[in-house]
């Protein structure tokens, strides 16, 4: 609520300040922990969420052990979880449904959320739009504080007495309101995330419209901006009634309100003593109408990362920048008026469910035409197969199974057989694990360099890219077969004592195994990571000879301010292989004569769209 | 157009320009307190729930119009704002009605 | 039920379920094309235009908007599935219910962690139930004896048993939290949500003896799954729907001593 | 401090032609709306599943004359806010010091007068418990008090310390009270819905 305030005093300072005080005149304290500069609160972000990546997924391959074998002691490890959750390494079922629930929690809101927008958003958007930094860089490290803390009190939960928040990541009511002191934490730690999203988004939209360079109009923004601007509206818009329901909820748990709760309540044989008159529904209703446009918001900055890195390279122009760019903000439109599509069950009318069904279908366009462009942008490409674009070129078919299994859900008929059951499971993993994981992945391989200064090795890089392609589809592809057969999803047993699970139920010993091998294959990405930081190779300025300002205009790393002179823009983002230039890149700021003649494109598609 | 400007360039202002604004918030200052009253008023009425309900919200409307029109400067306001505006207002249309008459239309509801 | 039928379906039991399939079936065969096709598309691209193949890359690239056409395709066949099949599918679902007197009406209550199945009886009445009265053990659904209504009423616990080709409503209600009904083999699901009484409805094409010969397992039966997360125990909200002849069904019925306790209930 | 030098955070880009400020203060405003907007849509959807004659009439429990009072104090710190703004064009200290310090007196009164109507419910034991009408009139309320808290610290900031910079910066005081302001109608704004909703229907 003091966001004001916090805006007041954000550029108090701007005015007094020197324009490129150096960094190491400052403590330790300043310049990394209170930092104000985006490179550094990106490089928190991006840090602090792979640690939550790591983690959400650590609970995973737990729970992928009772799944492959119920009710059986896991080795060694499993004592340390202690009676109240593994007694003797067997895992007890609300255990396991904090597992899932914080697993989902973690992985969406505290992963990749914050890695996506926070850390690439943060670090690589004031640098391709040529500014020296986000507009109102206190709010910046504010944000970055708000979503630590709230991790940390995320984490906290797990050791409140009976655990962390067990009831599923929806946390729907009434359960949620009868559930453990966890769910309150639950609560505490979102609302700390979601004004971390806030303060974020405001400071994304305000930065992408006033600190554009001169020359940079919005038809020349690289995609990867385009997709953080509309990023940036739909948190603004869309977390806030969660916010509320969240308020909401807690009331009803600490203040014994009833807005979740109807009347004639009868837990485990006692009628439950509250006044009544609330609806489950409504939550529901609050939760989806954020946590749709979520799930885009999981997946178009990682679209925004694979068009920065397909478009460097193919070596060629996007095919179709315009029907990107048409495509993301209709995206983020209709994403606002599909949420029901999650509530087809719970008693629709033949009327609603027509509308929200008809919106699903229609958001899937542009999703098509995205992969479409994408694809097609191979076409004519003089393709280098390094490891940013091995990630960036899985992508493609690994959304495109992801997505198109959301089409037999969004089609409400068929959604009376797949709703609740794996299949859903399969198809949103799709989505957000090969594909925005492999995006972040991608991400991280391709800005590396600059953030650093040196590059990662190219062959631990394949090392980790092949298998986790293979472990990946290991444990999402038979979800989807589980689910066909009818497998209901958060099942502690796995679906063992189901009949009609009998034929599937080896599946799962395929999925834990592959998961776990998922998870040791990730070990060459973190040694990667952290001996590249050390010993990897020095990065050129321009490691990619790519067009795009943070390579072309500043060093790697950037220093504080970013540029030694505010650099101009002449053209659009991606003008590489222009026709009579031996060079195959000519940067956006680059001033040389051949940017008259490929002013604005020539012939289809239009590489540089006319001004 | 009006002070706005002014202000945004930070230039120098004239004090006449300023009183104009200062006279005009005085008016809407009392526009508001009279419409504080009728709004009261009609509730004694006790009107049918409908009217009733519809009365008093076209009179807050009208109160909140004015704040935002006058007080905040919306009337004299920068088209990008007025965009910004425009989308939020679409979508608290959205969360406002959406649950609402996704809930006229469930198949039953208990106990209404 | 068609060729088109998509395979790892579980077993097909009601009348409803056919169309249903062939939907899951329509769009899936739609996703396989579109997947497959733009896929040897893509693998064809990933070779032809490998820096090795081509050094210099083409800066227009493909010039061509053919592509918009398949767009346009896969737009078009999304309208057919959703206004020929699904829409009418689900107002068949929720507006469609058979007169009660021809069908088979029972209450299904879910409750953590079991299903609390209520048949009116013989006189087609459900006794009144009302909160105060529900006990755990002795009257899980808190059924008034008082009620005349109530005498003949049967309740049990976790067993449904419906008579096959005769179509069976059920009124679904939950006293705790919300579960979700789903008898895969049937193609049904609907959430059980507190404060509502939802009907869903279907008729049975297949005893579970047929069942089992069509699966060759022996054990094998139709189950009443929860497919809501309802707490520690929802992975063992497990009920079991029995369809037989009307013969037997009759007889299970008249086997079943009539509930203590009874006009119109709390739970619908 | 180390920020590099940020362009537009005093005067306005000309294409767009704001200051940094102004636009974030109107995004969040926006985001604002859509929170309020989410608890005006349970207000709705509880009060028309409510069954027939358990939803109370405010006015039954509530009392009216003070919250219309309430009314009437808010708006009168709507409008000394833009008299404070206005006498910063002016560059008349001390009307801003006298408006901003209305302004802040304004918030003050409210806020008493709402911990009386609150003080009342609990002596008749009216708690957010007692019904769905309640709890959502105690969210309600509630978090807009909170907002005067917040829009009152930082009027009172520019009131006091914060008015150094009249001198110093004068333009961007004028744009920071503006900005408080816009923050502050909004918080005047939003109560003139809840005040109908609330208590006269
Ligand atoms: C990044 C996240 C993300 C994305 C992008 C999507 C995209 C879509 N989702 Fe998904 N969805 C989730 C995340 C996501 N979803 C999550 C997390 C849940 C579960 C929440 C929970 O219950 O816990 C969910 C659940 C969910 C449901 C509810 C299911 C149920 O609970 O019963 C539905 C129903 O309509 C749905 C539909 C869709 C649709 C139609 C799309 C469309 O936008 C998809 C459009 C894309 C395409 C159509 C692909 C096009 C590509 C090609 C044609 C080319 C192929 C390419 C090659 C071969 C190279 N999703
Ligand atoms: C963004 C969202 C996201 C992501 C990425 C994932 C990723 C994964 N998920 Fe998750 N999942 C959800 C969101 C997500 N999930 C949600 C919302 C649910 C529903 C919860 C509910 O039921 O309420 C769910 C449920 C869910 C289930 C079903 C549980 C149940 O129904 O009972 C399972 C089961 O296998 C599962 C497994 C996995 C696995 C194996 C991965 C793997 O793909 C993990 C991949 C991760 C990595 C590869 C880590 C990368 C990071 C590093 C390597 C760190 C490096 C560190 C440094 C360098 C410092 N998930
Ligand atoms: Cu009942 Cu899950
Ligand atoms: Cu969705």
């Amino acid at each position: 609520m003091a966001q004001p305030g916090t805006a007041e005093r954000e550029e108090r300072h701007d005015d007094h300040s020197a324009a490129h005080e150096a960094d190491h005149q400052l403590g330790f304290w300043r310049r990394v922990v209170f930092s104000v500069d985006h490179k550094v609160i990106g490089i928190q972000y991006t840090v602090t969420s792979l640690f939550f990546l790591l983690f959400g997924f650590s609970l995973m391959m737990l729970a992928r052990w009772q799944l492959a074998n119920p009710g059986e002691a896991l080795p060694v490890i499993g004592a340390l979880f202690g009676a109240s959750r593994m007694p003797g390494g067997v895992m007890l079922p609300e255990f396991y449904n904090q597992l899932g629930a914080m697993h989902g929690t973690i992985m969406v809101f505290m992963g990749v959320v914050p890695l996506a927008v926070g850390g690439f958003g943060n670090f690589v958007v004031p640098l391709q739009i040529g500014a020296p930094d986000m507009a109102f860089p206190r709010l910046n490290m504010a944000s970055y504080h708000a979503y630590f803390w709230g991790g940390v009190i995320m984490l906290a939960s797990f050791f409140v007495p009976g655990g962390a928040a067990q009831s599923g990541w929806t946390s729907y009511p009434p359960l949620s309101d009868i559930a453990p002191t966890g769910q309150t934490v639950w609560l505490v730690g979102m609302i700390f995330l979601i004004t971390s999203s806030l303060l974020g988004s405001i400071n994304f939209i305000v930065t992408i419209i006033q600190l554009r360079a001169p020359g940079l109009t919005f038809f020349r923004l690289p995609f990867f901006v385009w997709a953080q601007f509309v990023t940036a509206f739909l948190l603004l818009l869309a977390f806030p009634p969660l916010e509320a329901a969240s308020f909401m909820q807690l009331m009803d748990r600490v203040a014994g309100t009833s807005f979740f709760l109807p009347s004639g309540l009868v837990v485990t044989g006692q009628a439950l003593e509250v006044s009544g008159g609330g609806s489950p529904i409504l939550w529901q209703h609050l939760f989806w109408f954020l946590a749709h446009p979520e799930v885009y918001v999981l997946i178009l900055p990682a679209m925004g990362i694979i068009a920065e890195v397909i478009a460097n390279n193919t070596r060629k122009p996007l095919w179709g920048y315009k029907a990107l760019v048409y495509s993301v903000v209709g995206i983020g439109f209709l994403s606002f008026v599909v949420w029901a599509h999650h509530m087809f069950l719970t008693g629709m009318g033949t009327v609603m469910n027509a509308f929200f069904q008809t919106t699903t279908m229609i958001i899937s366009i542009p999703s098509v035409i995205i992969l479409t462009a994408l694809i097609l942008s191979l076409w004519g490409a003089s393709m280098r197969f390094n490891t940013p674009m091995l990630f960036a070129l899985a992508f493609l078919p690994m959304f495109g199974i992801g997505g198109l299994t959301g089409l037999p859900l969004g089609l409400s008929a068929a959604d009376i057989h797949l709703h609740d059951t794996n299949y859903v499971i399969g198809h949103f993993h799709y989505v957000v694990a090969p594909g925005t994981i492999f995006a972040l992945f991608a991400g991280i391989y391709y800005w590396f360099p600059k953030a650093t200064g040196r590059r990662m090795s190219e062959t631990l890089g394949k090392l980790h890219f092949w298998p986790s392609l293979l472990f990946m589809n290991g444990i999402f592809f038979p979800m989807l077969i589980q689910g066909m057969a009818g497998m209901q999803r958060r099942l502690y047993d796995g679906g063992a004592s189901y009949s009609h699970a009998q034929d599937v139920l080896w599946w799962n010993d395929v999925m834990s195994w592959s998961a776990w091998g998922l998870g040791l294959t990730q070990v060459f990405f973190i040694v990667n990571f952290f001996w590249s930081l050390k010993k990897g190779a020095p990065a050129a300025a321009n490691e990619w000879q790519a067009t795009t300002l943070e390579w072309s205009a500043a060093p790697s790393p950037p220093p504080h301010g970013n540029f030694a002179v505010q650099p101009v823009v002449y053209r659009g983002p991606y003008e590489y292989s222009v026709p009579g230039m031996e060079r195959d890149y000519l940067p956006q700021d680059d001033p040389s004569e051949t940017a008259a003649d490929t002013g604005s494109g020539h012939g289809l598609p239009d590489p540089v769209p006319a001004e | 157009m009006s002070e706005q400007h002014a202000v945004d360039h930070g230039a120098h202002h004239d004090h006449a320009d300023v009183d104009r604004h200062v006279r005009v918030y005085v008016l809407v200052f009392v526009a508001l307190l009279v419409l504080t009253v009728v709004t009261v008023a009609i509730s004694y009425l006790d009107l049918p729930t409908g009217p009733a309900v519809a009365l008093a919200l076209f009179v807050a409307l009208v109160k909140g119009s004015l704040v935002a029109c006058f007080f905040m400067h919306l009337i004299s306001e920068k088209k990008l704002i007025l965009w910004v505006l425009a989308l939020t207002v679409f979508m608290f249309l959205g969360v406002l009605l959406g649950p609402w008459i996704t809930d006229l239309d469930q198949v039953k509801l208990f106990g209404t | 039920m068609t060729v088109l039928t998509f395979p790892g379906l579980p077993e097909l039991a009601s009348a409803h379920g056919g169309e249903l399939d062939a939907l899951i079936g329509y769009v899936h065969w739609l996703m396989f094309a579109l997947f497959f096709a733009w896929g040897a598309f893509f693998l064809f691209l990933l070779v032809r235009f490998r820096k090795k193949r081509n050094p210099r890359a083409d800066y227009y690239g493909l010039r061509t908007h053919a592509t918009s056409y398949a767009e346009i395709g896969v737009a078009l066949a999304e309208a057919i599935l959703l206004v020929g099949f699904s829409i009418p599918l689900w107002s068949a679902r929720v507006d469609a219910l058979p007169p009660e007197d021809e069908a088979v009406v029972a209450r299904v209550i879910a409750e953590q962690f079991a299903w609390n199945v209520h048949y009116p009886g013989a006189d087609g009445l459900f006794g009144t139930t009302r909160v105060e009265l529900v006990d755990s053990q002795t009257n899980p659904i808190g059924l008034d004896n008082a009620d005349p209504a109530a005498a003949d009423d049967v309740v049990t616990l976790n067993q449904l048993h419906l008579p096959v080709d005769r179509p069976a409503i059920l009124h679904l209600s939950a006293k705790d939290v919300i579960h979700s009904l789903g008898v895969p083999e049937m193609r049904i699901k609907q959430d059980a949500i507190p404060g509502l009484t939802i009907p869903v409805w279907f008729t049975p094409t297949m005893t579970t003896a047929e069942l089992r010969e069509a699966t060759g397992r022996a054990d094998a039966q139709y189950e009443l799954v929860c497919n809501q997360l309802c707490g520690i125990g929802h992975y063992r909200m497990k009920g079991f729907l029995t369809v037989e002849t009307a013969e037997e069904f009759q007889a299970w019925l008249a086997s079943q001593a009539p509930a203590e306790g009874a006009g119109d209930g709390f739970w619908g | 401090m180390t920020t590099a030098a940020i362009p537009y955070t005093v005067e306005p880009r000309p294409d767009t032609g704001l200051n940094n400020v102004k636009l974030g203060i109107w995004l969040f405003l926006a985001s604002e709306v859509m929170l309020f907007g989410a608890l005006f849509a349970s207000y709705i959807l509880l009060r028309v599943g409510a069954p027939p004659g358990t939803w109370p009439e405010g006015a039954t429990i509530l009392n009216v004359p003070l919250a219309t009072l309430n009314t009437a104090v808010l708006i009168s710190s709507s409008v000394t806010m833009v008299m404070a703004w206005a006498s910063c064009m002016k560059r008349d200290l001390g009307k801003f010091r006298l408006y901003m310090g209305l302004t802040v007196l304004c918030g003050v009164g409210f806020l008493i007068i709402k911990a009386i109507e609150y003080g009342a419910k609990f002596q008749h034991h009216l708690l957010p418990s007692t019904n769905t009408f309640l709890a959502i009139y105690f969210t309600l309320t509630g978090l807009h008090a909170l907002h005067v808290i917040g829009g009152m610290a930082v009027n009172a900031w520019f009131w006091g310390p914060g008015s150094k910079m009249w001198h110093t910066a004068h333009q961007q005081f004028t744009n920071r009270v503006e900005t408080a302001g816009l923050f502050w109608h909004f918080v005047d704004l939003v109560w003139i819905f809840l005040f109908p909703i609330l208590y006269l229907l």
